[in-house]
């Protein structure tokens, strides 16, 4: 180790270990703090991104839990109603069906029975998402169950930045939150990137504009960001402007960046890989028609998973899922419209 | 080791498995009293629907005072509690004791569980959520939804969190034998058990969940045979007897506080009406009349007044003194119940009939907290 | 008793009696029918459903279960993959969380999972609803969540005829089906009617037309037919001519009777209890913006509960849902535009 | 009585118990090589998967044959069985013998078990779903999601609805350790047992779910202490000795035949490998080395030879051929199984590599049945 000073070599970050980082900085921060969940210990957790925490703050803060989903939530609600901040993992996401009543009855509601005397600052957070061969349990985005449930507010980062800064941001809110990490992004390469060295957050419920356009508007979240972003890159070669949101939040909902960018483009698609019918994509749907109809020159749209369970093997599953060529394809159609 | 120290240790065992034998003369008859004031509750509000005043249906604890009583006159101030459907006497005998004007008690205020069955402002959660649902961070009492056993969980994370910060309180659930059947129930009481938590669940079995029988619902003879299965303490008290009752739940929290993990007590008692008020007269389509007249024969206040003459603690006039034993809501009279105990509950019901309703805006508030941040 | 033949006296029925009925004659048709549930033999069930079938079918037929939502399902599917049908009672339709994950994953999926080696004839059925001062738990209209898990029917009569031959028909049906009762119609005397004394079934995925109009098209199911009915009425009265459709089934849904209204309207409020965001009522206005955009002369529009749960004292229930008021005031915005 | 008769119901009883002793010299020999072929067929797929031509994850059953084989072997072709993630072997070896070539048999071809491996269309599902969730209704295996215990109440239900039918079928469930945590592991118990349905839960104890060890998952020293909740028989088998674990299951199996209800037997048993195959590295960060050793030590396959042996079923060069204990998959070669198992799994994967993938518009198909309305 030399005493000279050089200049630190710039380090990106993948979206896992920001993640991790963001559970560890607030641990250190809030010593109310815990986190819970199956393997997360010593494992780490099953895909890691709980790795070293234990080892940092205890077995009491940092515990593995049963096989038990509604507990998992059920025991975090009770230390949220005594006083502390608890991250509540899913080991998929896939599986919060199995604690579902605890947070749709039990958490979702407990601010708004007890007339705002408690809050419940718990955030249950588990890897989401298709396009990985998963199956039908592995795979799921199931955001819309919550959305349809008032209290719960529900987001899903697509970068590195935005999973420390929403997930730090997510565990400070107070109220509890639904956390989509999407697995196959955890450690995509092509993502990585800087993450700042002081503390940040990035507020829920605010959308960000990944790339702007002016001839229709492509609104997304999560992995899907990335498809439409490739989508716009092809539509480029053909003429076609697009601009790409990332929701980034669905409960609450930035309605003004996705209405600004339709009062100038015309034109919308919304892009989930959620099953359609009662999916989020046509909550937004219903939001743009409703309320800002006037600015549409086309049919709003909506490029999402058909209604089916995701399938295992890769054609079946690409065949359901939305996908480049899908958002082209409709894109070009509502562009001619 | 002499034999008189050999039998004094026994003596102690002895007391240890009955604390109610160290009970003063004073708590006797405070704990007889409790018993109207949970029974004169329930009567009056029965009472008070049939004039249909109120909305809602009401789960009668008649009959199964001695449980609630029992159970919460040994608890420490700062201990929490998980009331149900059919415990609404709970939430304001919490920390009571007649007479004593504490300030800083943590149980609700009369006025306020009033409020909550009227439905108005006054009420712990502003009207809501209905009757029971109730509850209040700062008084220790967990608010249920109505998905059974659902509060189980968040006892045994409420006490994880005080031994966090701490403290050593233990956390009451009380539940129906039915309510034992559901898959949270277990996962609770596995979690707790492993972690050693302080929880301990009152199984006030009173033979019928709505209209299916106990033997429909747990497959042992006694519902407190699930403890096996946790290798947690299972106790089985006479949920008439309010003595029984304090001593075994006594016992088991000393067992959870001590660190031993969780524990179930299951108190036998015999439901007095309907599932509720809506179900009166259904209920006879399911019960034999005859198994209700049997249950109703060990009515919790004779119980104890039984054994408050065997002490000694009651005698003359007293020993008869206010009759409401063996009674139903319909036959009772307020002459069964001792003056105070009347006075209490109308300042209750006074206090809630002149309150407001909130307001109907007031259903768009706190679906979401926007206080402070951490 | 005469031997003289004398009229039959009409005898109109309730929505409850007519549920009833269906069970018993669809358990008489199908030795392999059972029904299972909590305090359905005896008793018959909360609300009287049931009244009566254990008497006649017993009580292996007939089931009074353990206070254990997700094995009542669960055990359904079992019978179900073993040849039986089975219709498995929640006794409130807010309990369905207790057993969600056995109705998304195990329940929904099974035909798909097997290639349709498997089909599930298991009718999952319960009171619903708000509007009775049941609060959060004894009000939920929660079909959003199951319209979003592929694999599942989702239906909703709003009359007696409708209930009976709704039920029949999803008894037959083969495939799983939520079927939400509105329990404050149970007993509703404004809409008893006669029954056909002859079997027949009501097809799932076919709108009714419940009143005939030209200025505007209301959409709607279960409770809230009523309210667009009455506001059908009112809006009569000041000179404009409401179409009112009564869904029926959410999946799959009649698409061709709302557009064919809305082609003749060119405007349309889709009315529903449950909470907005990713409820039903987003996903019509979805469907019509989507495909029947060129058809609209103004915004679509939904009236539906706040995204709030239900509280319990009335004032404040009817503040978050649906009422007559609010569809007519709505309609003229509409109208106006 | 006379002493004879006493000692004769005494052997009887002892017989009871010990159902393998009744086992003929070929059986044993039969239940000797199907541990090779569950054991083989693990081996293989590890080294396919290394290869690179395997999607999804393997949970292996290494070291675990003994359970499955044990307790599939002494069923009736009627019974059900509901395998799990780490059962692949049972998906084909339900109802099979070695050249017995019945084509009645009630379970899969290897042919079928291959296709669903390689995510061919000649899997029982179409590879819709990921190796371990196939099942057949006309076999009788019950379909798993990947939501743990959760076959546990359909089991109920297929027996249930057998019953109905007039039939006799038992059904066993396998599942880990960890997953007798989930709340509806409980509430599908608990109903079996209340209706005393013939549900045999084998709990393949491994000791540990996923990184979790079992003492933080199950309170009781041994899981099959979950029994006595529901005051059902709870029986422990030597995971590692398939006549054991033959014995235990076939007392279950009979037990709850005769309509005692359900039954739980703990097969205590050693994971070999990590968790998944995607986790054998990171397995060495929650498992001391030390532990992975000691538990080799017993393979299920060395017990069953010394048994054999000493039984007089082994003898000459028999003795030693095959060598496959010990040894996990890279240091296993082809020598080390007998000759047919490498040439049946040969065939299978064969089968499997040379069939199509499903086409994939399949995907929409089969959300909704629309067959023939009964
Ligand atoms: C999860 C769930 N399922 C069903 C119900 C409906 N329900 C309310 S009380 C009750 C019976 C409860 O019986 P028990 O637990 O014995 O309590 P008791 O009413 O006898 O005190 C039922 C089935 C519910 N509230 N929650
Ligand atoms: C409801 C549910 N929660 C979590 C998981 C993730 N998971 C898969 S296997 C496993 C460990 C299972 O352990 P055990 O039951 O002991 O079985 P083993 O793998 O040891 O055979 C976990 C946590 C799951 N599949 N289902
Ligand atoms: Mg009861
Ligand atoms: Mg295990």
């Amino acid at each position: 180790m030399s005493a000279t000073t050089v200049a630190p070599v710039a380090v990106k970050k993948n979206y896992l270990t920001a993640l991790n980082e963001a559970l560890a900085e607030e641990m250190a921060r809030n010593p109310l703090m815990l986190c819970q969940g199956e393997d997360i210990g010593k494992l780490g957790g099953a895909f890691g991104v709980t790795e070293g925490l234990q080892a940092t703050y205890g077995d009491h803060r940092v515990v593995d839990m049963p096989i038990s989903e509604a507990a998992i939530i059920g025991s975090a609600v009770g230390m949220a109603l005594n006083g502390m901040t608890v991250m509540a993992e899913m080991q998929f996401i896939d599986f919060i069906s199995c604690g579902f009543d605890q947070i749709v009855n039990m958490m979702a509601t407990y601010h708004y029975r007890t007339a705002g005397e408690v809050h419940i600052p718990v955030v249950v957070r588990g890897p989401a998402g298709a396009y990985g061969g998963g199956a039908l349990y592995h795979s799921q985005m199931n955001e819309a169950w919550f959305c349809n449930s008032p209290g719960l507010k529900v987001v899903c980062p697509s970068t590195p930045y935005d999973a420390k800064g929403m997930l730090k941001a997510a565990l400070r809110d107070g109220n509890p939150v639904i956390f989509y990490e999407i697995k196959e992004l955890y450690r995509k390469r092509e993502i990585e990137e800087e993450l700042p060295t002081e503390d940040y957050i990035v507020p829920l419920g605010k959308a960000a504009i990944r790339r702007e356009g002016k001839d229709i508007t492509l609104v997304s979240y999560g992995q899907n960001v990335y498809h439409c972003l490739d989508a716009a890159a092809e539509l480029e070669n053909v003429g076609v402007s697009a601009e790409v949101i990332d929701l980034r939040s669905l409960v609450p909902l930035d309605e003004e960046t996705v209405f600004n960018s339709i009062a100038k483009t015309s034109r919308v698609i919304v892009v989930n890989e959620a099953p359609m019918t009662c999916g989020f994509a046509g909550e937004l749907v219903a939001r743009i028609s409703t309320k800002a109809f006037h600015l549409l020159d086309a049919p709003p749209s909506r490029v999402t998973r058909m209604d089916t369970p995701v399938p295992w093997v890769k054609p079946l599953e690409l065949h359901v899922l939305p996908t480049v060529d899908k958002i082209v394809a409709e894109a070009m159609r509502i562009v001619k419209f | 080791m002499s034999a008189k120290s050999g039998s004094a240790t026994a003596e102690r065992a002895e007391q240890a498995i009955k604390p109610s034998q160290n009970l003063s003369k004073e708590d006797c008859l405070e704990l007889f009293k409790q018993l109207y004031l949970a029974r004169y509750f329930d009567v009056r509000l029965i009472k008070e629907k049939k004039r249909g005043r109120l909305r809602g249906t009401l789960y009668s604890s008649h009959n199964q005072e001695a449980i609630l009583v029992g159970s919460l006159f040994g608890l420490a101030a700062t201990d929490w509690i998980s009331p149900i459907h059919r415990d609404m006497p709970a939430f304001f005998m919490k920390d009571f004791r007649f007479g004593v004007d504490n300030p800083n008690r943590l149980g609700m205020s009369i006025e306020e569980v009033c409020c909550q069955v009227w439905g108005k402002e006054g009420s712990p959660g502003r009207a809501r959520d209905n009757w029971s649902h109730i509850g209040s961070k700062s008084k220790k009492i967990i608010h249920s939804t109505s998905m059974l056993a659902g509060t189980i969980p968040v006892a045994a994370g409420v006490v994880y969190a005080d031994r966090m910060q701490g403290g050593n309180a233990v956390c009451l659930t009380y539940n129906g034998e039915g309510s034992t059947a559901q898959g949270i129930f277990h996962e609770a009481i596995n979690y707790a058990a492993v972690h050693k938590l302080p929880v301990i669940t009152i199984v006030e079995n009173n033979q019928w969940a709505y209209g299916t029988p106990v033997e429909m619902e747990c497959p042992t003879p006694d519902v407190a045979d699930r403890a096996k299965g946790y290798g947690i303490l299972g106790l089985i008290a006479d949920g008439q007897d309010v003595f029984d009752v304090y001593d075994k739940v006594m016992q088991a929290v000393e067992h959870s506080r001590a660190g031993n993990g969780p524990s179930i007590v299951e108190c036998k008692t015999f439901r007095a009406y309907g599932h509720g008020d809506h179900d009166d007269d259904r209920a006879m389509k399911y019960r034999p009349a005859k198994e209700i007249e049997e249950g109703r024969k060990r009515d919790p206040i004779a119980v104890c007044r039984k054994r408050l003459i065997e002490l000694g603690y009651l005698t003359g006039a007293d020993k008869t003194s206010y009759m409401a034993e063996g009674k139903n809501a319909g036959e009772s009279s307020n002459d069964d119940f001792p003056p105070e105990i009347i006075e209490f509950m109308n300042k209750g019901i006074e206090f809630a009939m002149n309150s407001p309703m909130p307001a109907a805006e007031e259903a768009e508030q706190w679906v979401f907290w926007d206080g402070d941040k951490p």
